[in-house]
């Protein structure tokens, strides 16, 4: 099994929702997260002076797939999340070892 | 034109006056009824007093909003607490120390220049409506109602130079250290100035003793309140020193947003509410509608204040910065604080607008000189407050004010006009102005500056905030709670 | 049964006309004593008016929470700083161009309906205490106490329907276009229908010209005031069109809850309380003890809003919604502010009862239009204000405004009835309120969409927000800061 | 030494009398100024029991932000709206049911103790003014404005009891069960014990019946409103249950830290603000100038209230909790409720001071006895009102109230004295004060928990909300939204 | 050496960190996240409209374990956060190639 | 590629930031959490009963790093978050199948 985490923009979200659901996922976790990379940050100036928004808000979209769905998942994620604008994300892939659900104790692809 | 007996601070005096005339004149029904009207007109008036103070007294949350919503999240419950104890901390100074020392002071005459001993006639008075003290009789069973009233609304306008450095002063200071300024300030440090000017004290005599127009004059405290507590309030900034990443290794300021902006803009709608009490009750009778003008010329201000503010921070920094938008305002209605009554609407206007420019050039004035506030409370008070004081010797029309401070012709009975330069009335009065600011920013912000200096070096470790605990926010360790939790 | 002379706006009236009455008739005390009353009786009623002013202006800080709390986190420092500036804003077109256009008038005799030139003779007034107004004179030193209360006053009741739009708008305007709004609201658009109401104008003689009862009636405002403010809400929302996901695919509307709803429902409580200076002081005199009536009636009203319209909506949709307990509260107030001196009080529990469902009501409507009000402003103001105009004509029952407008039977002596249909008023008290509610949803809709239609199109971009900063938030790139900072 | 007549609620009742005398004696121009002078007077005292009302009603803001300030934010929108919903609720029962019981009572006149039915002659009068109540003549076009002032300021009374409870029951109680104890508050609960003391019931004559002091006394409701909420509010939160969670496995209180501090402590400012209303309006008229001497009671208690409260609970867990600064300042104003108007400066410091303390402890005391009380109603309230009764019976001190309740020695013309313990007034008055607050304490705190009880027991599922619900939250189950959305 | 990731209810957090605590585990670290799942959301109206809750506040437990305690850790997180009702969660558990206690600079088990 | 994910105290996210910055690195993602650990919680009283803070604000930042710069990263973080205090933090580096950027659809090193 894999978990796929994407890093979007937050007005992406719903699409995103959407796609994965459509692709037959079943669950998904989701955070606040505050991204810093090359779509950089601004300077504002706030009672005169000036501060740096280096941070601006991203989603972080973390789901586990059987190994089968990793590609189509991908895929679905890319498709929904792209803007073609900087600053889209990233979505990573990692394996995971084992996966229980905790309300009946099954694991592995069950458990997904 | 409209005279004012005496002193600042008289209930019924025209009405009771007329009065008393009249009853020495009519016969018995119409004494009846001479009385009746003479009563009723004395507790309207007093009822205008009393509602003035309530406003005042509310202004408190204002300051509160405003302060905390100016601040970081992390020190939200510590300066919301600071403004939320500093009304009984003041309170309960000017209640057993201040206010004696303040409107009494019979046995403090040598030293604070006032000259006429309480205990043995009413400093203040008018007749069976007098306000007098003597003593600590405004404590027992003995105090009327009036003297209640007056002390009251005077209590609120303590408070709220007491509550001026909360904001200034914010995000580093000890709680412990806090609380000893809160009670200095209402037993001691408030009540001198106000002694000097609203007191009776040396200050609204120097149309006499120095031929200063009619002496000095501030109807509400652009000076007496405002520009005192902006005093104390830049003399905290700089004995704490700024806040820890207030200024970048190459010293240029960079800003600490504000933790919740519309907190602020609330908190400013209600000092603008609350305004209306400080300014326009400070006629102290309803029966003097000057409060209407006054009260027009308040909005006015305040309103042409937010507004130019808006475009002077437009014009220089690109976008309506709400902070500023918040600071104009303020500065507006704490520069028309002292010339409410005297100036015109245009006048008021004017003073607004430049008052929002001048609070707003402040800002960038005082984070270049290194000096942190938060909130912009030297600028906006102590600043605006000064420029206020001054505007009544530039902008004062004569139509109202006469006569101020009992300031008369060599004839005894002719007033003196209260007019500002601009109104031909020369640099007397912009004189008496120009002193009161001289000794607001000598000798008051010396005391502050003197008193804070001291209590850190005699407070252990001082009296701002081990930078562990303002690097971690203040609201754990000082308060014992988050301001928001889950 | 009281009989109000001549126009809404007289302070003092009754007791000056009672004190001329007398000063003619007694020995020279009794002149002294009547004087003295007759100043203490005015002095008194203009305290009422400052304190109502005071009251409506602090109407602008429910507002902005009302209308920050209903909309998003993204937008919250945009939303507040509308509401805020839009009081600076609107006073400033106001001050200098409204004011003299709705109460003045003299030049724009003909243009606005009003028959009788200020300069010749004053339109508003009542001996010695006069509101006059001649050319700019409000702005200069011989502005009179009395005509600056009624500034105040007036100047309050206009930037409430200047900051209506706000509401309806939100989310999506411009700054740079909202500014705009704001000036020409006080300036041009407000002072219209003010003018031909409350300031003489055409609409309150009706009586005379077209034997409608006592000619146009609106007591502190549901007409003036909200659903002139509603009109300019609907037209900015569809000239704006909705924010971008507020319809679905499908074009069903899909809730955007708001992102705070307590400081949403302590909007509403300021409302309440600040509506009682809005409708209460309307009587323009403490004098007139009617104001305890209507003070009553605005609470019953408010009271039974909140309670109906928190059943109605459970009934609707299951749930006590607490915006539309807000909705309902507000719809409530609204409607009963032209009715409020006029009806018993059954008839405001209903009234309160009635606006309470068909605001609600309004609100389902409005949205299967497709039209986006993120606050429900068009609902509660525009509907709920045309509903209590026309409640005037439905539930007046003839004890309190007999003569109003001046409107006299043919005699010439005897007042004529304001009484509406159920009291056996008939259809022409109706008639009157249902031009008035015909004046305001063609002409005065119809000047708002237009400016907002021309300013859309002359403004780069248009006036409302491009997509990304809509979708981003608005408060970085509109006003450089968040509203919420850790 | 002033004396009230009769009853607590009568305006205009002083100046009015002086008139009636003048004018028999007068000639007729005497008569028609003694005539305007009186309508001043009237119109006056009305407009201050309006304020008054206005200032009262503000309050539920106060209460809401307390209230939720000091809850969790899974159940801020719940809070909230219960605290808003009150208003209304109130409200209702109170016009249709509750305020004739309370001030009518001629249909009732054996069972609440009123002995002089209302139809058959006034039972609260002076003159011309009188409140009168004849059946549901307040909901008609015959109702004065005096009548619907009284009622208006007496619902704002019965919605500040109707509102403590949601506090101690906060963040567990079913919406639908909590609606029907506001009907039941406003209709039943409130209007008992007001009928026995404000309402000319038994209580106030016991100086007559069973010789205490001059009977009863509460000027502004220490007992009839606080203690009686907190009556209320003690019976709920014993009803409902602890919250899960607030008690440890081992039975130990533990702390659900409130969820937004800030919230809480605007809040307070604003009772603070509304309180001046609650207590200084109390003297119904604004002819009687004690209202200054009440209203800077009420500041000097709430200030040292504060004050000593945090010091107490800095001294008693090491650290200034907001918390309990807000909880002193608040025991502070409900203790001086009662004696507001009878007491010295003096004696308002100390007992703000002792109730802070005694508050304190009365937290402390009711969670050690497993009782949940999120905001401290019940200490605050409950415990802090019943000290407030009791010090009119220690601190009055003999210069005001003399003749309350028209306590008359057996000569029928010398007022009794209302001194209190330490004045030298013995265990009289204490004693009528310790009757009332025994009756507050088994009547009317058995009639609250009987009434919790049985809805408890005749709603399907109790009147607590579901395990579930309250462990996720009550404001999606509930009210179907969120306090706080992005 | 472990990361093991739970999902769990937020009333649970206080009863997994007591079971934590209680197999020895010295850390771990939480955040507050959103789940989608088969729980499903539910639909609300607010003033008037429909709204749809699609995520349900959940909290996401992460520590690092040694590869030995893991069954231990999983079982106590298991048991501790079961309601048996749907939406009770998932456990994860991913490979960790390094581990650093800022602090020391240990690495390994001993940074743990 | 691997995910270096690091535990650190809220007020040296700053310095991490530059230290990130000046090893060349383009992009982190930032979470709010909350830590338990040997730093411990404390009590507090609030209104008159305790209360225990478990948890202390954290701050967790990841970044998806070449395999190559691991080590630097990892010292750079190490040197920037230090205080040398009971609480500082823990680094972990798990290992990474796959990075995509959304914008461009690129993948593995190219994508960071
Ligand atoms: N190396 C990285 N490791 C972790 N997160 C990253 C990394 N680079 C970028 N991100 C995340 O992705 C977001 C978008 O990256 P950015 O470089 O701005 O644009 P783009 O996605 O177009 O390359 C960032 O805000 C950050 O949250
Ligand atoms: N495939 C998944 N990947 C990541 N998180 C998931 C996944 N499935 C479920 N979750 C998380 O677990 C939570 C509970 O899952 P849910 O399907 O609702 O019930 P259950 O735990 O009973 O299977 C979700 O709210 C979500 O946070
Ligand atoms: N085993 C662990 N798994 C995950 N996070 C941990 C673990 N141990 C500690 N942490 C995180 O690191 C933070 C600091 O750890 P702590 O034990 O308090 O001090 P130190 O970093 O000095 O060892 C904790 O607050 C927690 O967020």
């Amino acid at each position: 099994m894999k978990l796929i985490t994407a890093i979007i923009k937050p007005f992406k979200l719903d699409e995103v929702k959407d796609a994965l659901k459509a692709t037959g996922v079943q669950g998904i976790t989701v955070t606040e997260v505050k991204g810093f990379g090359r779509q950089g940050g601004h300077t504002e100036t706030y009672r005169g002076s000036e501060y740096q928004i280096d941070f601006i808000p991203k989603i972080k979209v973390e789901l586990v797939v059987d190994d089968g769905a990793v590609d189509t998942v991908v895929e679905a994620v890319k498709a929904a999340a792209v803007s073609g604008k900087i600053g889209d994300g990233k979505i990573w892939v990692t394996d995971i070892d084992r996966l229980v659900r905790i309300r009946t104790g099954e694991e592995g692809a069950d458990a997904i | 034109m409209r005279i004012k007996p005496k002193l600042k601070y008289v209930i019924g005096g025209a009405v009771g006056a007329a009065f008393s005339a009249l009853a020495i004149a009519g016969p018995a029904f119409a004494d009846e009824n001479a009385d009746a009207i003479a009563s009723l007109s004395e507790s309207t008036n007093l009822l205008w007093v009393i509602l003035g103070a309530i406003l005042v007294i509310f202004m408190q949350a204002g300051f509160a909003l405003v302060e905390t919503g100016f601040t970081q999240k992390k020190n939200a419950a510590h300066v919301m607490s600071t403004n939320f104890a500093i009304f009984g901390l003041g309170f309960v100074g000017f209640l057993f120390v201040g206010f004696p020392l303040a409107f009494g002071g019979f046995s403090y005459a040598g030293y604070f220049g006032l000259d006429t001993p309480m205990n043995a006639e009413p400093l203040i008075g008018s007749g069976n409506w007098a306000f007098l003290w003597k003593g600590w009789d405004h404590l027992g069973s003995s105090a009327s109602p009036a003297l209640l009233a007056f002390f009251l609304y005077m209590v609120a306008f303590m408070d709220t130079v007491a509550t001026i450095p909360t904001g200034s002063m914010a995000e580093r200071w000890k709680w412990k250290s806090f609380v000893i300024w809160g009670l200095f300030c209402g037993a001691i440090y408030y009540p001198i100035f106000a002694a000097w000017t609203w007191g009776g004290g040396w200050l609204g005599k120097t149309w006499d003793t120095m031929g200063l127009g009619v002496g000095y004059v501030d109807f509400a405290g652009s000076g007496v309140v405002h520009a005192v507590g902006g005093a104390a309030a830049l003399a905290g900034a700089i004995v704490l020193g700024p806040r820890i990443g207030k200024f970048g290794p190459d010293g240029k300021a960079r800003a600490i947003p504000g933790h919740n902006i519309p907190m602020a803009m609330l908190g400013c709608f209600i000092l603008l509410f609350g305004w209306f009490g400080f300014n326009a009750a400070s006629t102290f009778a309803s029966s003097d509608i000057q409060f209407a003008t006054v009260a027009a010329n308040t909005a006015i201000a305040g309103a042409l204040g937010a507004v130019i503010g808006m475009y002077w921070i437009t014009f220089r920094t690109g976008k309506p910065d709400p902070g500023m938008m918040v600071n104009g305002m303020l500065a507006g209605l704490v520069a028309i604080t002292a010339p409410c009554a005297f100036v015109s609407p245009w006048a008021a206007a004017l003073i607004g607008s430049l008052a929002a420019i001048i609070a707003i050039e402040a800002v960038f004035f005082i984070e270049k000189r290194g000096i942190d506030d938060p909130v912009g409370a030297i600028a906006v008070h102590g600043v605006g407050g000064t420029f206020g004081v001054l505007c009544v010797g530039l902008f004062a029309n004569g139509v109202y004010g006469n006569g101020w401070n009992l300031a008369f012709e060599a004839d005894g009975t002719t007033p003196i006009e209260l007019k500002g330069l601009l109104y031909g009335g020369g640099l007397g009065q912009l004189g008496a102005q120009a002193l009161g600011v001289l000794v607001i920013w000598t000798i008051i912000f010396g005391i502050a500056f003197g008193f804070f200096k001291l209590q850190n070096k005699f407070t252990k470790g001082g009296i701002r905030l081990p930078a562990e605990m303002e690097i971690e926010g203040a609201d754990i360790p000082e308060m014992g709670v988050l301001a928001y939790n889950d």
